[in-house]
């Protein structure tokens, strides 16, 4: 038992913005009260908020490891020692999976989806998830460019592909469908891609904009928790704005979230005319509720970009002629990996950059816009804090608007955007927003039956400073960390949906499956064996 | 090439694959990994016959295995890995780990025939 | 000035990059003798492995056999490193600036992933001389090594920028993958000179043999040689009067990469 | 004061700062390193009408960067641009056409202008650049770069340094005749070339048509200096005395004002022969440079 | 008698998890679906089983965990190797343990495939997963690997045979070459076999590179292959469909090693322009893999890992055991579900007899011979289930299918850190 006394408090989804309130802690949850025996935290000078929830981060899977695998060079950057407690581990980048969950949990957060899972991979992306310590995870399904969704729509089979869907979230142990380049990765393994929604997908008689309609209204009618979460066509291509906003236009109605926005919201026909059309997506969100987006906000240094849009890495492969990592995943995705550095100089690195703050500052209602760096693509989330500081510190922001290449003063609107970010706000951005498009209901908030995941942090001028110095991090209510210092090692629980089984629906897929793919069917599915600990959130259809 | 150099393959079988379960120092495994396959123009050539014995030497070790004829291209040998392999093998791994195990330069003689 | 005189002689190896004029030079004596050094898993000071003498300098003269000891003047940028004796891995390894000088030999990845200074070696030097730790494909940027005896496996791969001599032999993939920079080897090469490299210089004065992928351009005394010879004549290092008239026989490759490299051959 | 009997006005030279290099012309022999530095210093008597000044300081008496006979060739300029480009212009299209000729820079610059960088494209993506570095002993690092030219290679280097020095040191010489003012003046120049660091960048190192600053024309930023001009001497203020018909004016171009203090010394006392009758000095009445070269305080 | 379906095999990279093995009591009578190899390692486990004993004395298995954990806690620099024949949570205790003890560690990739990992690591690679080549390719090239009879089933589940969604014939929709240095039993399955001679890889690869950019070579011939086969090959990968380059240790282990394996991934890279063409390894010796990736995702490092720092460092050539050992500067060692005396080369095994050995193995070896410890387990996959990494990285549950009298890998190994954690801190 503990309370929490004195601190400021901001708490959006309860409506509480930074008044000083009490919070009483019971067997990891928040209740109304404790009795006077429990412990104390006096939280007077600090902020207390909810654990940070991160809606879309690439730490663990397939394409995650063959990205560690890669980099030797980049682990020697950033070496993390054991201690008595901890492990030790590396990465700068790709943080290896112990490293990552303490880096997550030096920063106040408590909570992260891997965005991009293959459903071969799930099982993969579980074990490792086991050796991610400290924070609650969870993992999305990419099932844009899977064979089995492709020929049920074919063949004009919507219910077989919602029934698969359910079918696969389960075996996969899946939080929520992913899309990536619907119909390009299919094509990409052909070393083809499509150049927008209407293009046919090689040897499948469907679109991208069928996919994504599809699978959207299946996500609907699973009645799954968080929205659709797209990686949408032509990412990183200028001129993508627009097919950016076909997508969000095709899916009217429906609840998506488009993840890291900011590389998709190029104007331009080519890379001498590149700009940003940040203002043209923000002004579409800000009439549009039925959207959520996280930003993808780039970082100036190294990074390892890593995506299941394997013939967009080979297009970046070919601009930087860094090394190139490629796997095409059976019957389901795939994934490719390059090194890249983002460079102040380089304009266009500049105004990808300006891209990620306008979306941040110009998205009016801030339910509908999420912290992300697309880690590690953007830039590793240890610059979270970075980013914090550019969007509550007008002044911080003009100094970097002027360091970087100069067309972000003259050709982007950032320079006369004088709004400031309030803790309020970033509280939105950083936990509360995220826990609410994920439909995390315990989580993002500290009102009577939510998880005590809680962290507080210092009241420091210096945004940057303040978020990257917690001076506790509560983990369904105990103290995992006090003042930069790991006291326990955690194992926090993966997060999966569990929908109703439809056993005769299994032997509809088993011949196919068995023909094609090249692991056993009993041996596919992930068993609820493989976790250290789980939380199945139940769906009815 | 000297008429007594060679160079040394070594590899998997499918018998040395299925003996080694039977155990290191079945007779099976170690027949498996203690024979070389030569081709017969060289057999011809060092006066050797199927199941002679012979003395393989390298810059790092020696061994007395047994030969036997296969249609491996001439001035190579072919020997499945065991013990013997790892005793003419030697340590420099050239800074990766790996050492020379493949494509080893080796000398051949008839064994008894130099004593 | 710092001396340090190693105590005994170790099997297991000690990971020393505290043994840096960056580090030195403003410590104490009884600063120094505290300084860490790692001694397998186990934490050791440096007085206990070294006896110390001096305090406050960048110019350091190590004494032993230094042939366990790793990683000395790790990154240094400055100052003064000379040894007497082997030594083991790493030694300049990223170093910015500074000098090194070595009557002994050294192990492997010397100078490796240098962006500066200068090394020398009297005796022979391990594999990877100027070379690459795994993954990286920007080696070693600057800088200047000169091995007087032989080296291995390696020389050169993956350099950006820089000048490394050997005067003795090399092993196999002297200047592989290469992006630029200018190797001298003085004595044979092994297998597969220049694989891959897309710009630089690679000199030799045996006869060597290449790749299918370079091919013989011409055979002429290139300018910018002599340029070279003159700074190594600088430095102590006598050139044999031909070397300076030369011809050399120029093969440009490797052409399965950008082709824009170079292998001169002398001639004579 | 009087040398030889030669009176030594009580004068001074006025000269100007201007941006100087010393370029080291290297070749398979001698003579084709003075070809390209002949080449090289062609049409650089003056910055009024040629760009810039320049001349053969000398045959380089160290060992040169690649061991082979070289020149050294001393180019001034206004400023640092018009140095730079100047020294593109005239390596590019007198050294690098030069059959076996290399080029390097030979002054410790204040300041440093990208030469062969800008030569290099000459190469048409084929140049290759070599460093030599330098973190030896804190000296300098060097980059070169080669060029492909139909007989090998053109090496040149990537920066040369500039540095302020003195342009327009000089001194007048008048004689009885012609004559015996050229044989003066040669010798002057014959003595001073023996210093180093200094040129002479007229033609054989002496000027007859000595100029001073303006005209009656808009047009023109400089005329004849009218008044040391024998045959108007009655016409215009002269300053040709009684007797004297012929004058002659030695102008020095100098890395350092003592280079150019040493050189008009030793030149002035090889002008002094019989038939000469005064030595002087042009100056703007100190207005134009920074440097006052007084004849007497030089030839004490 | 009872079936066991769906059974995973641990001998090679392949990892067939059809198999079908029929048990009585602790005893396996029939293995279905099976390779040669893979039955052999099911009906003979019981074969050459390992006894426990210190210094050849047969004791507990008590025992030998607590002599262990007394010599792994003394140690200043020891090494931890094998890990490729045990799954997934036994090689996470291994990664754990090495941690805990500031220890170096290794795995039979060191003598197998670290070539390719190191060439992967420099340049990346054209990959897929298994599934991808029986569905799609219609090019299969071979490259020094002898599937045949190190990897039996790659040819009919994955590669030659099989049916697949996009190559319907199955091996009439393919066609498949081999090229080696000698005509191996793979050979019978290629249309075309190319000789080359032995440690010419490296130019003949290179070689393709050029010629796939359009340059002309001045030579007649590479590697003993006239210019004209080669360029006919590579007509055959720029016009295929989807390519698929398979390599082996006849790359990793001849001259030029990491090189030769840069090499094809290079061409395999280069010929993306035209096709898609990946490139993968025959990988595996049991679950190789596994120990790669769990280390990977642990320290970030797939093989020669060294934590005496407390925290990871990566080096091959430093931290591989046979440089280790033949540098003679690890002061103990702990082999596990791996003979490192009978693979390593002589000079450098024999530092292991020198020092403390500890084995952890079902089976008698070479290395249970010299070892100070030996301790006995139950065989992964076949006594004890858990989890394992196919050539590809695909992730498949390992069974146990037959009791075995003694403790897992993982088990061994979790009470070994638990003894060393508590002398260490008994020590502090």
């Amino acid at each position: 038992m503990l309370k929490i006394i004195n601190g400021e408090v901001y708490d959006p989804l309860n409506g509480i913005n930074g008044g000083i309130k009490e919070i009483c802690i019971r067997d990891g949850k928040i209740v109304d009260e404790v009795p006077n025996t429990a412990k104390i935290i006096d939280a007077s000078n600090l902020v207390v908020m909810p654990g940070g929830i991160d809606i879309h981060s690439h730490i663990s899977g397939l394409k995650v490891n063959a990205g560690r695998g890669l980099r030797p060079e980049d682990h020697r950057r950033m070496v993390i020692p054991k201690t008595r407690i901890t492990r030790s581990g590396t990465g700068y980048t790709i943080p290896s999976t112990f490293a990552t969950g303490y880096l997550y949990t030096k920063l106040g957060y408590t909570t992260v989806m891997e965005a991009a899972v293959p459903p071969i991979g799930a099982r993969h992306t579980h074990e490792e998830l086991n050796d991610t310590p400290m924070i609650d995870k969870g993992c999305y399904i990419v099932l844009g460019n899977n064979e089995f969704i492709l020929r049920y729509l074919q063949k004009g089979e919507y219910e077989k592909a919602r029934d698969y869907t359910a079918w696969l979230l389960n075996a996969t142990k899946g939080y929520a469908i992913k899309i990536v380049n619907p119909g390009g990765v299919e094509n990409w393994k052909y070393g083809q891609d499509v150049s927008g929604l209407d293009d046919k997908v090689n040897h499948f008689d469907v679109t991208p904009r069928q996919i994504l309609t599809a699978l959207a209204q299946i996500n609907q009618d699973l009645h799954l928790p968080h929205g659709v979460h797209i990686h949408c066509n032509n990412l990183g291509v200028p001129g993508n704005y627009r097919t950016t906003l076909e997508t969000l236009h095709a899916l009217e109605g429906k609840r998506v979230h488009l993840t890291h926005v900011q590389f998709h919201s190029y104007g331009g026909e080519n890379w001498s005319g590149f700009a940003s059309k940040a203002p043209e997506i923000a002004e579409y969100l800000n009439q549009h509720p039925h959207a959520t987006i996280d930003v993808g906000q780039i970082i100036f240094g190294d990074t390892t970009t890593m995506t299941a849009d394997g013939p967009w890495q080979y297009r970046l492969h070919k601009i930087s002629e860094k090394k190139w990592y490629n796997s095409d995943v059976e019957l389901e995705s795939g994934c490719g990996i390059v090194p890249y550095v983002y460079k102040e100089k380089n304009f266009v690195n500049a105004i990808q950059w300006a891209i990620g703050l306008e979306l941040f500052l110009l998205i009016k209602n801030p339910w509908q816009v999420f912290m992300s760096t697309d880690h590690p693509n953007g830039g590793p989330f240890i610059f979270y804090p970075y980013i914090i500081r550019l969007l509550m510190d007008k002044n911080f922001r003009d100094e970097m608007t002027k360091r970087v290449h100069k067309r972000v003063l003259k050709d982007t609107v950032l320079p006369h955007i004088t709004r400031e970010y309030s803790l309020y706000e970033i509280a939105i951005i950083t936990r509360a927003g995220p826990a609410k498009a994920l439909g995390l209901t315990h989580k993002g908030h500290l009102g009577v039956g939510a998880d005590a995941d809680i962290v507080l942090y210092p009241k420091l001028e210096n945004k940057e400073e303040m978020f990257e110095r917690p001076v506790y991090v509560l983990k369904e209510g105990e103290v995992i960390l006090q003042e930069g210092q790991i006291l326990k090692d955690w194992t926090g629980k993966t997060i999966f949906v569990e929908l109703p089984e439809n056993k005769a629906f299994q032997n509809e897929i088993r011949d196919d499956f068995e023909k094609y793919y090249t692991v056993e069917f009993s041996n596919y599915p992930t068993g609820l064996e493989t976790f250290a600990r789980y939380e199945s959130v139940k769906v009815s259809i | 090439m000297s008429q007594s150099k060679f160079i040394l393959i070594t590899g998997r079988t499918t018998k040395q694959g299925t003996t080694i379960h039977v155990g290191k120092e079945s007779p099976e495994f170690v027949e498996e990994t203690s024979t070389v396959e030569m081709n017969e123009a060289d057999m011809k050539r060092k006066n050797l016959q199927d199941g002679d014995l012979i003395l393989v030497k390298s810059e790092y070790g020696r061994a007395i295995l047994k030969c036997k004829k296969s249609d491996i291209p001439e001035g190579l040998i072919f020997l499945a890995y065991g013990l013997p392999v790892s005793s003419l093998i030697g340590t420099d791994t050239q800074s990766i780990g790996m050492p020379d195990s493949k494509g080893l330069e080796v000398e051949i003689e008839k064994y008894g025939e130099n004593k | 000035m710092i001396l340090l005189k190693l105590k005994e002689k170790y099997d297991i190896p000690i990971e020393a990059e505290v043994i840096s004029p960056d580090i030195f030079f403003d410590k104490t004596h009884t600063e120094l003798c505290g300084l860490p050094l790692y001694y397998g898993n186990k934490e050791k000071k440096l007085g206990e492995v070294f006896e110390v003498e001096g305090e406050k300098s960048d110019q350091i003269y190590l004494e032993g056999d230094l042939s366990k000891i790793k990683k000395i003047g790790f990154g240094m940028s400055r100052g003064k490193i000379s040894i007497k004796g082997n030594v083991g891995l790493h030694l300049g390894a990223f170093m910015k600036g500074g000098e090194i000088f070595v009557e002994g030999d050294v192990d492997s990845w010397v100078g490796a992933e240098m962006t500066g200074g200068f090394i020398r070696i009297k005796g022979n030097a391990g594999n990877r001389v100027g070379g690459i730790y795994r993954g990286t494909t920007v080696g070693m940027n600057r800088g200047t090594i000169i091995v007087e005896g032989n080296a291995g496996y390696e020389v050169g791969s993956f350099m950006r920028r820089g000048l490394i001599v050997i005067l003795g032999n090399v092993g196999d993939f002297t200047g592989s993958y290469m992006i630029a920079g200018t190797i001298f080897v003085f004595g044979t090469l092994g297998a597969r000179t220049g694989a891959g490299m897309r710009r630089g210089t690679i000199v030799t004065f045996n006869p060597v043999s290449l790749l299918p992928t370079f091919k013989y351009d011409t055979t002429y005394t290139p300018d910018f040689l002599r340029v070279y010879f003159h700074f190594l004549k600088k430095q102590g290092i006598s050139i044999k009067e031909e070397y300076l008239k030369g011809p050399y026989r120029r093969y440009h490759g490797d052409i399965s990469e950008l082709g824009k490299g170079e292998i001169l051959e002398f001639a004579a | 004061m009087e040398i030889n009997g030669v009176f030594i006005e009580d004068t001074y030279a006025e000269a100007f700062t201007m941006q100087a290099s010393r370029v080291l012309i290297t070749a398979l022999n001698e003579k084709w390193a003075l070809e390209a530095a002949r080449s090289m210093t062609g049409f650089a008597t003056s910055v009024i009408g040629c760009g810039g000044e320049a001349g053969i300081e000398g045959i380089e008496t160290q060992e040169t960067p690649d061991g082979r006979p070289g020149v050294n060739v001393l180019l001034f300029g206004t400023s640092k641009k018009n140095l730079q480009g100047q020294l593109i212009q005239r390596i590019g299209q007198s050294v690098m056409t030069s059959p076996t000729s290399a080029c390097f820079n030979n002054l410790e610059g204040e300041e440093w202008v990208s030469v062969g960088g800008k030569l290099r494209f000459f190469g048409d993506g084929f140049q290759i650049s070599k460093v030599i570095d330098a973190a030896i002993n804190g000296h300098r690092e060097r980059r070169f770069w080669r060029i492909p030219v139909m007989d090998g290679e053109f090496l040149v280097e990537d920066k040369f340094g500039i540095k302020s020095a003195v342009g327009g040191g000089n001194f007048f010489i008048m004689g009885e005749q012609v004559e015996i003012t050229l044989e003066a003046a040669e010798r002057a120049v014959d003595a001073m070339k023996k210093i180093s660091g200094v040129i002479m960048p007229f033609p054989g190192g002496i000027v007859r048509s000595g100029s001073k600053v303006g005209s009656k024309y808009k047009f023109l930023i400089a005329s004849s200096n009218t008044a040391f001009c024998p045959t108007i001497r009655k016409q215009v203020p002269s300053q040709v005395p009684d007797g004297v018909n012929s004058v002659l004016e030695i102008v020095i171009d100098g890395m350092t004002p003592e280079a150019i203090e040493a050189a008009m010394k030793v030149g002035i006392q090889a002008a002094c022969i019989p038939g000469i009758k005064k030595i002087s000095a042009g100056n703007y009445g100190g207005k134009l440079g920074k440097y006052h070269f007084y004849l007497r305080k030089i030839l004490e | 008698m009872e079936k066991i379906s769906d059974v995973t095999c641990l001998f090679c990279g392949v990892t067939c998890d059809d198999l079908e093995v029929f048990v009585e009591g602790d005893t396996i009578k029939e293995v279905k679906n099976a390779c040669i190899l893979g039955k052999a390692t099911f009906m003979n486990h019981k074969a050459d089983v390992a006894i426990p004993r210190i210094k050849g004395k047969e004791t507990s298995i008590e025992a030998c965990i607590e002599a262990s954990a007394e010599i792994l806690s003394q140690s200043h620099f020891p090494l931890i190797y094998g890990l490729a024949s045990t799954e997934c949570n036994a090689q996470r205790k291994a990664i754990e343990l090495a941690d805990l003890i500031g220890a170096s560690i290794d795995t039979t990739s060191s003598v197998c495939h670290s070539p390719s990992l190191q060439a992967i690591q420099t340049v990346g690679d054209s990959t897929c997963t298994l599934g991808e080549i029986k569905n799609r390719a219609d090019l299969l090239v071979f490259w020094g690997c002898n599937p045949a009879e190190a990897h039996p089933r790659h040819f009919t589940r994955y590669s030659v045979t099989p049916k697949g969604y996009f190559v319907p014939r199955g091996k009439k929709d393919r066609q498949v070459i081999l090229v080696d240095v000698r005509k191996t039993p793979s050979a019978k399955a290629a249309d075309q076999f190319i000789q080359i001679r032995p440690g010419s890889d490296y130019e003949v690869l290179t070689a393709m590179r050029a010629l796939l950019k359009g340059e002309e070579l001045e030579v007649e011939e590479v590697g003993g292959v006239p210019i004209s086969t080669l360029k006919s090959l590579l007509e055959k990968l720029k016009t295929c469909k989807f390519g698929s380059i398979h390599w082996g240790m006849g790359l990793t282990m001849s001259r030029g090693k990491h090189m030769n394996v840069m090499a094809l991934l290079l061409l395999a890279r280069d010929l993306n322009r035209f096709t898609k063409v990946v490139a993968s390894p025959m990988r595996g010796h049991g679950n190789v893999v596994g120990i790669a990736t769990v280390l990977t995702w642990q320290t970030g490092y797939p093989f020669a890992v060294n934590l005496s720092r407390g925290f990871p460092q990566y080096n091959p050539g430093e931290f591989s055991s046979v440089d280790l050992l033949a540098r003679r500067e690890a002061d103990a060692a702990l082999i596990i579900a791996a003979d490192a005396f009978a693979n390593f080369p002589r000079a450098a095994a024999e530092h292991l007899s020198r020092i403390p050995t500890i084995a952890i193995d079902a089976k008698e070896s070479m290395t249970t011979k010299i070892a100070t410890v030996v301790i006995p387990t139950a065989q992964a996959g076949i006594s004890a289930p858990g989890l394992a990494y196919r050539m590809d990285h695909i992730p498949i549950p390992v069974k146990k299918v037959v009791d075995s009298p003694y403790p897992s890998d993982q088990e061994v190994l979790k009470r070994i850190i638990e003894k060393v954690r508590s002398k260490l801190q008994n020590r502090v």
